[in-house]
């Protein structure tokens, strides 16, 4: 994806995020969210043992035990607090945490997310992707729209295995932002520059388009 | 009761075919001492569960290529790429469990609980062959305590009585896996007198930890070094 | 996000037929000012989650003659003999538990655990007709999660973000208790800015915690005293 | 029961006690246990969440805020630390206690103990006795040999609601001591100037005699 793709997703979803709200990031593009959000007013979890994420201030100056969940140094912030593996799963699965937000392999018109396995590959790994599922209050998936073959993401049905049966609440990509309301898929932004035909053309899911579509400038 | 020991001696403890639990995510807060013991002892079959299996020819990586590792129970294998090839020569069994189930499970191995239900997994791949049932309305997965025969565990300073406090995310599986196994060394960076640790501060008490070592290897900004 | 309140103010939170949860073990650790100013808040039909009723006349003891409780689920009401009474003319409803498990259940109810197997109370009445299961030979029973709508809880000092640390046995159920509520009022004897306390001494995260007040009823050698 | 009884039975369980081991002291005689023992060598655990439960020196500097599971006043020994109670009882549970020493209404030759409710009066409390009988290594049962009515508390079988299905390991009262091993109920102890006699004449259950019986002096 490119940089400009990736700034613009971002942003939007740290503009999703409230004053306050307790949010968990996870690898990848979720990552960079925290460049856009005032960390003083948002307070970042990492699901290895830590409230109160904050950005390093220079590639240098890190820490080698002081990392996030994707094993990237951070630093401290004010107010920040460590625990152990169990005890914040136990945040993650009791609904302590207000926001999580997820790269995606597929998801699909229902809101189910596909984002840990691939069909015919080995599985080796799904970290903390099923908890944040079932415990994060609110769900947002940042994703590019399609794959690096061209092929939607924004499936009718996943085909890869599914990562939980809780639904995601939110999808932003380099050119709309879905939301799900009353089972449907609803087309509610589209990013600046793209017109409702691209997105059309590039989204496999049926989706619904809200009355009050707004494009994003 | 003399718990301090030098690591040549307490990691003979370990025998063939034993279950051991690994501390650390990744190389943060892993015993990167008794692990590097480890690959010079001499056994076989071990089933390690530990979140990741190092990295390639790293950490608990060696083990694994020097074909000491039978099975490997954790939820994030994808940083070492051999693990994949070991599973595909049938070299070696894989169990895959969500992050949060497989801490939850140490702590009910630690805890006295028999099984617990939780949602994360129903409906998915992982949760094929379990138990599942609805509660409330949702489905949730039965799961099984974890337990082992030894733990070996990283912390950053220990008294002489074996209560332990840990520093920053080198904290994550520690704490649990000191409470799920029947014999729990602890590597740590720092020895001090007993009634050094505050008591309020103590994350660890000492009924939990059977051997203490003094750390030989420590992760830098560089990496792994010697102290 | 401004959690620091007076206690009148945030006492409204509760309303009647509200299931509460309230800290301590006896008077110690127990939210004495906010149980002091429910007692003067119109409400009734409460169930209180608690490991003790007060004494006779004193602390949750008071709501207990007010009429004020409906249900009691706990460990421990022999030390108020006024329950036996209440329960006997059929005023209140009990659910004794196992300390054990009341504190698991709590920490189940925060923690997104759908249920859990203890042996704890198998084969006695306490575990009359819950499901009973056998796991590796030994008899496990089936304990559900217990949550409320509000928490009241003690610590010792509170950071403005809702950073708790505790003192000494003054801990006991509070630390649990915070994880359970949908909302949590937590009772200190201080507050302090944020960044006063360390990272990691901090027992209870500040993302528990929705409202800070500062106690004006303390336990002393002579008693509950005025601060 | 009387103070030298007390102090006999308090004696004799504290001589069980390995050095380092890790001990819960239920509510009464076991509470006495602590005088006998050097307390820089076992480690007292108590329920409502502390290890190295010390005497007070002075029964007027106390503080209010550290007691025991009876909610009595305490001090702190070297080397204490504090946690919740639902940290004490996952190690209790789990298996980390290495002794407990119970007060008993009844035991039975089976090893079943009857120490929390009484027939037709109201259960108003059980606390952590059920949770010590599930996960302590070790139960040893502190008790009155007979009842202030002068019946038997070492019964044939438990006429009172039963604490759990873990059977005991040891019993000591102020006549004798008697030992679990192989499903049998062994008299192992008589207390000075006890005689054999005595012994059976005060106890209802059924039990075998050691070969190595020891008169305590």
């Amino acid at each position: 994806m490119s940089k400009e793709s990736q700034e613009l997703i971002s942003k939007r979803a740290a503009a999703e995020l409230q004053p306050n709200s307790i949010v968990n990031l996870g690898i990848g593009i979720p990552t960079l969210v925290a460049k856009y959000v005032d960390s003083s007013s948002v307070y970042f979890h990492t699901e290895n043992g830590m409230i109160g994420v904050s950005e390093l201030t220079s590639e240098d100056d890190f820490d080698p035990s002081l990392v996030n969940a994707g094993k990237l140094p951070i630093s401290e912030g004010i107010g920040a607090s460590y625990f152990n593996s169990g005890e914040s799963f136990a945040m993650i699965r009791g609904g302590h945490v207000n926001v999580a937000i997820l790269g995606a392999l597929q998801v699909d018109e229902q809101g189910l997310i596909a984002n840990w396995a691939i069909p015919g590959q080995n599985i080796m790994g799904v970290g903390g992707a099923m908890d944040l599922l079932s415990g994060a209050q609110k769900v947002i998936v940042t994703t590019n729209h399609t794959s690096k073959k061209g092929e939607s993401k924004i499936v009718k049905k996943c085909t890869y295995p599914i990562t939980s049966l809780r639904k995601v609440d939110l999808i932003i990509t380099e050119l709309a932002v879905f939301e799900f309301s009353g089972g449907h898929m609803v087309l509610k932004e589209l990013m600046p520059g793209v017109s409702l035909a691209e997105v059309k053309d590039k989204t496999e899911a049926n989706f619904e388009i809200s009355d009050s579509i707004t494009i994003l400038c | 009761m003399q718990k301090v020991k030098l690591v040549e001696e307490v990691i003979n403890t370990i025998q063939s075919g034993d279950i051991l639990m690994v501390g650390g995510f990744g190389l943060v807060g892993a015993p990167l001492t008794l692990i590097d013991e480890l690959t010079r002892l001499d056994v076989n079959q071990l089933t390690i569960i530990s979140n990741n299996l190092g990295e390639a020819g790293k950490g608990l990586g060696i083990l694994l290529r020097q074909g000491k590792i039978k099975k490997a129970i954790g939820s994030y294998f994808t940083s070492n790429r051999e693990v994949g090839d070991f599973y595909n020569q049938g070299k070696l069994d894989i169990q895959l469990m969500p992050q949060g189930t497989m801490s939850e499970s140490i702590r009910a191995g630690g805890a006295g609980i028999g099984g617990y239900y939780t949602k994360t997994s129903a409906g998915t791949e992982l949760a094929k062959g379990k138990e599942v049932r609805e509660i409330d309305g949702e489905l949730y997965v039965l799961e099984k305590p974890l337990k082992a025969n030894v733990a070996l565990v990283k912390a950053a300073k220990a008294d002489k009585l074996g209560n332990l406090v840990y520093y920053k995310t080198a904290r994550n599986f520690n704490p649990l896996m000191v409470t799920a196994a029947d014999y729990v060394i602890a590597e740590v960076d720092e020895i001090v007198e007993v009634g050094e640790l505050s008591p309020e501060e103590i994350v660890t008490p000492h009924l939990f930890v059977d051997a203490i070592v003094e750390s030989k290897l420590i992760l830098k900004k560089e990496g792994v070094v010697s102290k």
